[in-house]
């Protein structure tokens, strides 16, 4: 049976993650997670918003929460990280009665902040459960040798998050063996790229990210596999940057866990948008078999 | 000697000897800070208390009654706090009837070792307490009836 | 009645917060008090000859002292009345201290509870009576529980002093951590051939019964007299035909076994013997991996035993012993590094436990003493040491410091560059705590002449990097982060309360802190006693302990049971449950609800009546609450005792 | 950072705003260096994490809040998800970096430039219009080649919106920031 989610597809969806909101939209449709936008959502605040003050990022968030407990659905959901925390931490916080009462004051409305949030890929896993997915594989990723990179907060602080290990989550592991690839042991899956410092400090996120693209080709990966919008854009559209700054000549690709779920499911390439992907995905797409990318313009 | 007028209640506590009592003791030499209210009369176990006891102290001007012994399983008697509960719950049951605030008893599990948890464990109950403030008093007559049907009722 | 009261100011314990002189100023206004004084230390010799002079001069035949916890004292002043001539239950305490001084500030709140507290305790004693113990026959035997080193020294320590000792051990052979270690500290003398002797005293003793493969299943009784049955569990080997020959092991298929004496450090044969100097050194059959116990083919030892000595058939066995005393040496057990998924959790073959490394370090170990990898064999050059894993960290309960850490870390610095000269070890350490003779010493010589850098800082993470693991750790003193490359990490893994501690302690009816180590009977004065009358503690079941430590409890233990055991009969307490004949209905309930049996039906004049066993009551007052009839009381204990204290209480 | 002086004064009321703000202990810290062990951006910073949680046990306001760390920190949490104390550090960065715009202490401005141009892109729009906020940043700092070689690929991927995605009540966005200013 279908379940009723109110989606938060966050501001990067609506530019540089555009394909991870495609991609998720479209894996969510064939697994049977119905989602309904969240009407005229804004944007939470992310990271500027609670280093500025912890009141007005709960009250950006909070907006979105109350119109959400206007939907009949089971619970919030979003692809992001980022978002995903400032929504938990701001309805944790909210169970502050002091705290609840400053914020509907600024909101100038009543937030009950008790839905369940999950990010999709809990959904997924929990709502679905990789062998259940391995069923409907028709394209397994045979052959695809994938590191997956988490993200340092879809998984903490673990009291927030609640989802996996903190340590050593294995959610993407799961779902990517599920779909055939081959995944190997990837020791920095929780450590942080940086990308929040992108644009003021780009030498400390070029070697933080850097670290990460040496060791997945170290260990021979193929691609590696995110489901964080900063991370896979400070991966793939930096990547050049990074090997300019380390010296190195990486060409790893960077898929969102969606698009390569769906290519799995057999969808079509409307569906995974490839083609938005900076890093050339055509080897390791012609390794499984699936319809080689023309090469991006650059 | 009266209760402190406006300072203290009336708090009556029977600890068993081998945890409660200690915990207490632990909780005293570790200097955890309680109210004063509470008196304790020790037994060598939560076995020993006869719900009358309890009831006698309603009668005669208690505001509260608090038990405690060992942890289930840690009774120092392997099964005295299994009578105890037993008997308690009936107990609890019996107060309403006989005109007395289920809420003014309360009973409880403190190993010899859980000094902080004994602070809580008098803080709260003192606390409780005085939020319902001091019970209504019995006439004689009507003590002797409830102490009589009590006695017939266990 | 004619009351004296003392009230203690225990210097400024109670007297800082409590004014002790209107205490007993207010008690002398109270029913059958006849004297009343405060005294400086109630408790010392003064303060006792002042109690003893006042019953004299004053002829008192009851005393009530406010002081401290009646746990503390109530024996110390018990005797001050015998000394006067008072039956020692003519006495109440006022618990002022525990229960008043220490907990409050207000003095006048204090004042005015210490003295109901003292009212109370009069009231009580208003209705005290004369009670006489009365004697009864101990069985002078004790079973120690647990055969690590503590349980050793106390089994000996007992057996040499002439007493029949039972040892019971779970394992299949006595030893317990200190058998797996290599060499000890700080004097790196060789572990097992100190200990090794101490185990074939053991084995040679003729005043010792040795269980092993054994675990205690219940207690019963109490001191002097204990009914324990002891679970003998089926090894599949007679242990009266098994020579320890060793030939089984040699020819069992089965390689892949749990390793347990080894810690994991590689794998072993279904049928065992854990190592050479195994006491006793019978082989046992591990039934999980056992191919003839599983799968019901092979039989390969049977075959060959030269003394037939296998039984495939053979069930677990209940024995039973009695014994007047016990003593508990369980030990410890050591943290479970996996919940630390920053350092892998367990995934990562080359991050080991400190244990697991001493396996390694043993001659006797799995590598015969050579420092190898467990992922490659190789003898790793880089060595990193992470101390405080799972001490001192409240985020996985355990805030505690385990003590001996920091000090086996430092030996196995030192042992790990006289097995590999060109290796360095790096040290990562919060505090060095080590206090204990030489024991400092023995740290700096770690650094100094062995050259382990010790690095102050806890590590984040462990990374594996083609072949090797980079450790992110910090030194805070030169505020900056370090990352080590290292071929091994050790984990100095803390201790916690041994598997099963708190169904054991059940067993024991003794109590056990939060982290489940044993309570003892008073953290300064009764450090093996607990506060079950005949049960004793060594080692580490009572907290982290070292060798010596566990060793001086071992034989403290001993000498209690000793003292016990010196007298050949022991004073029953009169504070039992007595039956009022001419009340009692004999219906029997107090019978049925005895939790030790101590009540019969007997036939008075025609009628059925309760009887109490004064022996084995053990005066709970379980019955007393039982009985329609109010027929049967505890004495010291009674309806109209405990009803006193209240009406005393609640006045209206 | 000034060298704390022997007889340094001990800013009681500082290490308290600190300790409800962050609703956080701060004698919790017994010192092991977890937190700087951790931090991936430690390399960067000009005072370690447990260096900064020693100055505010002791009460070292100003050395604490004129620190680049606390603007470096990408609120990452891994010093939180491991502190042995279960301290949440990162939230008592977040607190500090509070405390410094109030005092007008920022080590690192650029840092402080992007959040405001972020966070007027939101209030502007009631999301973020990235191309904007870059503009608006670069304005404010001066940085006119800022990611000038990304611009081109971001845009043919159709990854840089030149119009803002502007939701249907800002209004109600904006009030928020509004009444969120007036009640501080």
């Amino acid at each position: 049976m279908t379940r009723q989610y109110a989606y938060y597809p966050g501001c990067s969806a609506m530019g540089s993650s555009i394909e991870y909101d495609i991609s998720t939209r479209a894996l969510c449709k064939s697994l049977g997670v119905e989602l309904v936008d969240i009407p005229d959502w804004n944007c939470c605040g992310s990271t500027p918003a609670h280093a500025s003050d912890h009141l007005l990022s709960a009250s950006l968030v909070a907006r979105n929460l109350a119109i959400a407990e206007s939907m009949d659905v089971e619970g919030i959901i979003t692809p992001c990280p980022s978002c995903l925390k400032n929504l938990k931490t701001t309805s944790l916080r909210m169970q502050r009665k002091g705290f609840h009462e400053k914020v509907e004051h600024i909101v100038e409305r009543p937030v009950r902040a008790d839905l369940p949030i999950r990010s999709v890929l809990q959904t997924v896993i929990e709502h679905c459960s990789p062998e259940a997915i391995a069923e409907h594989v028709s394209k397994p990723l045979k052959g695809l040798k994938v590191v997956p990179y988490y993200g340092c907060i879809m998984n903490r602080p673990p009291d927030v998050m609640t989802f996996d290990d903190p340590e050593n989550p294995t959610s993407l592991d799961r779902l990517m063996q599920a779909l055939g690839a081959e995944v190997l042991p990837f020791p920095h899956k929780v450590d942080c790229c940086g990308a929040s410092l992108g644009l003021v400090r780009r030498e400390l996120v070029t070697r933080l990210s850097g670290r990460i693209l040496d060791t997945a080709a170290s260990l021979g990966a193929d691609a590696i596999v995110t489901a964080c919008p900063m991370c896979q854009m400070n991966l793939d559209l930096r990547q050049n940057q990074i090997n300019r700054a380390n010296g190195t000549q990486h060409r790893m690709p960077i898929f969102y866990y969606t698009q390569l779920a769906g290519l799995a499911l057999g969808q079509h390439e409307s569906c995974l948008r490839m083609d938005k992907l900076c890093v050339s995905p055509a080897r390791a797409l012609q390794q499984v078999g699936a319809p080689a990318q023309e090469e991006p313009a650059r | 000697m009266p209760v402190l007028e406006g300072k203290e209640l009336r708090i009556v506590g029977f600890l068993c000897n081998w945890c409660s009592y200690g915990g207490a003791d632990t909780a005293g030499v570790g200097r955890f800070a309680q109210p004063t209210d509470l008196r304790v009369i020790k037994l060598p176990c939560t076995g020993r208390v006869n719900p009358l006891f309890v009831v006698r102290a309603f009668l005669n001007g208690a505001d509260g009654v608090l038990v405690s012994g060992c942890h289930p399983g840690d009774c120092h008697y392997t099964a005295g706090n299994f009578y105890a509960r037993r008997r308690l719950e009936v107990l609890r049951e019996l107060l309403d009837v006989m005109g007395i605030q289920p809420e003014r008893f309360h009973y409880t599990w403190v190993s010899a070792s859980e000094g902080q948890k004994w602070k809580q464990v008098v803080s709260d109950f003192t606390a409780r307490i005085h939020e319902l403030g001091p019970a209504t008093s019995f006439s004689s007559c009507a003590a002797v009836a409830v102490e009589t049907g009590m006695k017939t009722a266990i | 009645m004619n009351i004296g009261v003392f009230v203690c100011h225990c210097g400024s314990n109670i007297a800082g917060t409590v004014d002790t002189e209107k205490v007993a100023e207010a008690a002398r206004s109270f029913p059958d008090v006849a004297f009343a004084t405060d005294t400086m230390y109630a408790c010392s010799e003064p303060g006792q000859a002042g109690i003893i002079d006042a019953i004299k001069d004053y002829g008192l035949d009851g005393i009530v002292v406010a002081s401290c916890t009646p746990r503390m004292h109530e024996a110390t002043f018990r005797k001050t009345l015998e000394r006067a001539g008072l039956n020692k239950y003519l006495f109440e305490m006022a618990n002022i201290r525990e229960h008043v001084s220490w907990i409050g500030k207000d003095k006048e709140l204090n004042t005015n509870k210490a003295a109901e507290l003292v009212q109370m305790a009069v009231a009580k004693l208003r209705n005290n009576t004369e009670l006489h113990a009365g004697e009864f026959e101990i069985n002078k035997r004790v079973m120690v529980i647990g055969g690590g080193v503590a349980g050793i020294q106390a089994a000996l320590d007992c057996a040499d002093g002439g007493l029949q000792v039972i040892l019971v051990e779970r394992e299949s052979t006595i030893g317990g951590k200190m058998a797996k270690l290599d060499k000890t500290f700080p004097t790196v003398d060789c572990s097992s051939c100190i200990l090794g002797p101490r185990m074939v005293d053991v084995a040679q003793h003729p005043n010792i019964t040795l269980y092993a493969m054994s675990e205690v299943e219940s207690v019963n009784g109490f001191v002097g007299n204990f009914d324990v049955s002891i679970r003998k569990k089926a090894t599949y080997v007679d242990w009266e035909a098994c020579t320890g020959c060793g030939q089984c092991m040699e020819k069992c298929p089965s390689k892949k076994a749990e390793d347990r004496f080894n810690e994991g450090v590689g794998t072993t044969t279904a049928i065992n013997i854990p190592f050479p100097q195994a006491i006793p050194k019978k082989a046992v059959i591990n039934a999980n991996a056992c191919i003839m116990l599983s799968k019901g083919k092979c039989g390969a030892c049977a075959k060959l035993c030269p003394t037939q000595a296998i039984r495939f058939e053979q069930q677990d066995e209940i024995v039973q012993e009695q014994v007047g005393a016990i003593i508990a040496a369980t030990g410890y057990d050591l943290f479970d590094h996996t919940l630390y998924g920053e350092y892998g959790g367990g995934r990562y073959p080359d991050v080991i436990t400190s244990i697991q490394y001493e396996r390694l370090l043993s001659a006797s170990g799995p590598t015969g003493g050579h420092i190898k990898r467990p992922s490659d064999g190789r003898e790793p050059k880089n060595i990193v040491f992470i101390q405080c894993v799972g001490s001192r960290d409240p985020s996985v309960n355990r805030p505690y410091c385990s003590g001996f850490c920091c000090m086996y870390t430092a030996k196995q610095a030192i042992l790990t560059k006289d097995h590999i000269p060109d290796s360095q070890s790096h040290v990562f350490y919060m505090d060095i705590r080590s206090p204990g003779k030489l024991y400092d010493e023995f740290t700096r010589r770690a650094m100094e002449e062995y050259g382990a850098r010790y690095i102050r800082g806890r590590v984040s993470t462990i990374q594996p990097r083609d072949g090797y693991y980079v450790v992110k750790g910090a030194d805070t003193i030169m505020g900056s982060q370090v990352e080590v490359k290292a071929d091994l990490v050790v984990l100095a893994v803390g201790a916690e309360a041994s598997k099963g501690a708190g169904a054991l302690a059940e067993k024991l009816r003794i109590s056990y802190d939060g982290y489940g180590f044993f309570m003892e009977g008073h953290p300064k004065l009764k450090p093996v006693e607990t506060n079950t009358a005949g049960v004793y503690l060594a080692g580490s079941c009572q907290g982290p302990k070292d060798i010596p430590a566990s060793v001086a409890q071992g034989s403290a233990a001993a000498s209690k049971v000793q003292a016990l055991f010196s007298k050949d009969k022991l004073a029953s307490d009169p504070q039992v449950s007595s039956v009022a004949i001419q009340r009692c209905v004999g219906c029997a309930k107090c019978e049925s609800t005895c939790p030790f049996g101590a009540i019969e039906m007997t036939e008075f004049r025609g009628m059925p009546k309760a009887s109490v066993v004064e022996t084995v009551c053990q005066g709970c007052g379980v019955c007393a609450v039982t009985c329609p009839q109010g027929a049967i009381q505890l004495q010291h204990f009674t309806d109209n005792q405990i009803l006193a204290e209240v009406n005393a209480l609640c006045p209206y | 950072m000034p060298t704390p002086s022997a007889t340094h004064r001990f800013d009681e009321d500082f290490l308290k705003e600190v300790q409800q703000g962050s609703e956080q202990n701060l004698t919790r810290c017994y010192q092991c260096g977890n937190c700087t062990a951790g931090c991936p951006l430690s390399f960067a910073y000009d005072i370690p994490v447990n260096r900064l949680m020693r100055l505010l046990q002791a009460g070292e306001k100003h050395a604490v809040l004129s620190s680049k760390a606390i603007w470096l920190c990408a609120s990452c949490e891994t010093c939180t998800t491991r502190c042995p104390n279960e301290i949440d550090v990162a939230r008592i960065m977040d607190v500090l970096r509070h405390m410094a715009r109030r005092e007008g202490l920022v080590a690192e401005p650029p840092v402080r430039h992007m959040w405001d141009a972020f966070l007027s892109s939101v209030e502007k729009y009631g999301r973020v219009f990235e191309a904007g906020m870059m503009a608006n940043f670069v304005r404010r700092t001066g940085r006119f080649w800022t990611d000038a070689d990304l611009a081109p690929v971001a845009i043919g991927k159709g990854k840089l919106g030149l119009r803002p995605h502007a939701i249907k009540h800002p209004d109600e966005v904006q009030r928020i920031f509004a009444r969120f200013r007036d009640q501080r």
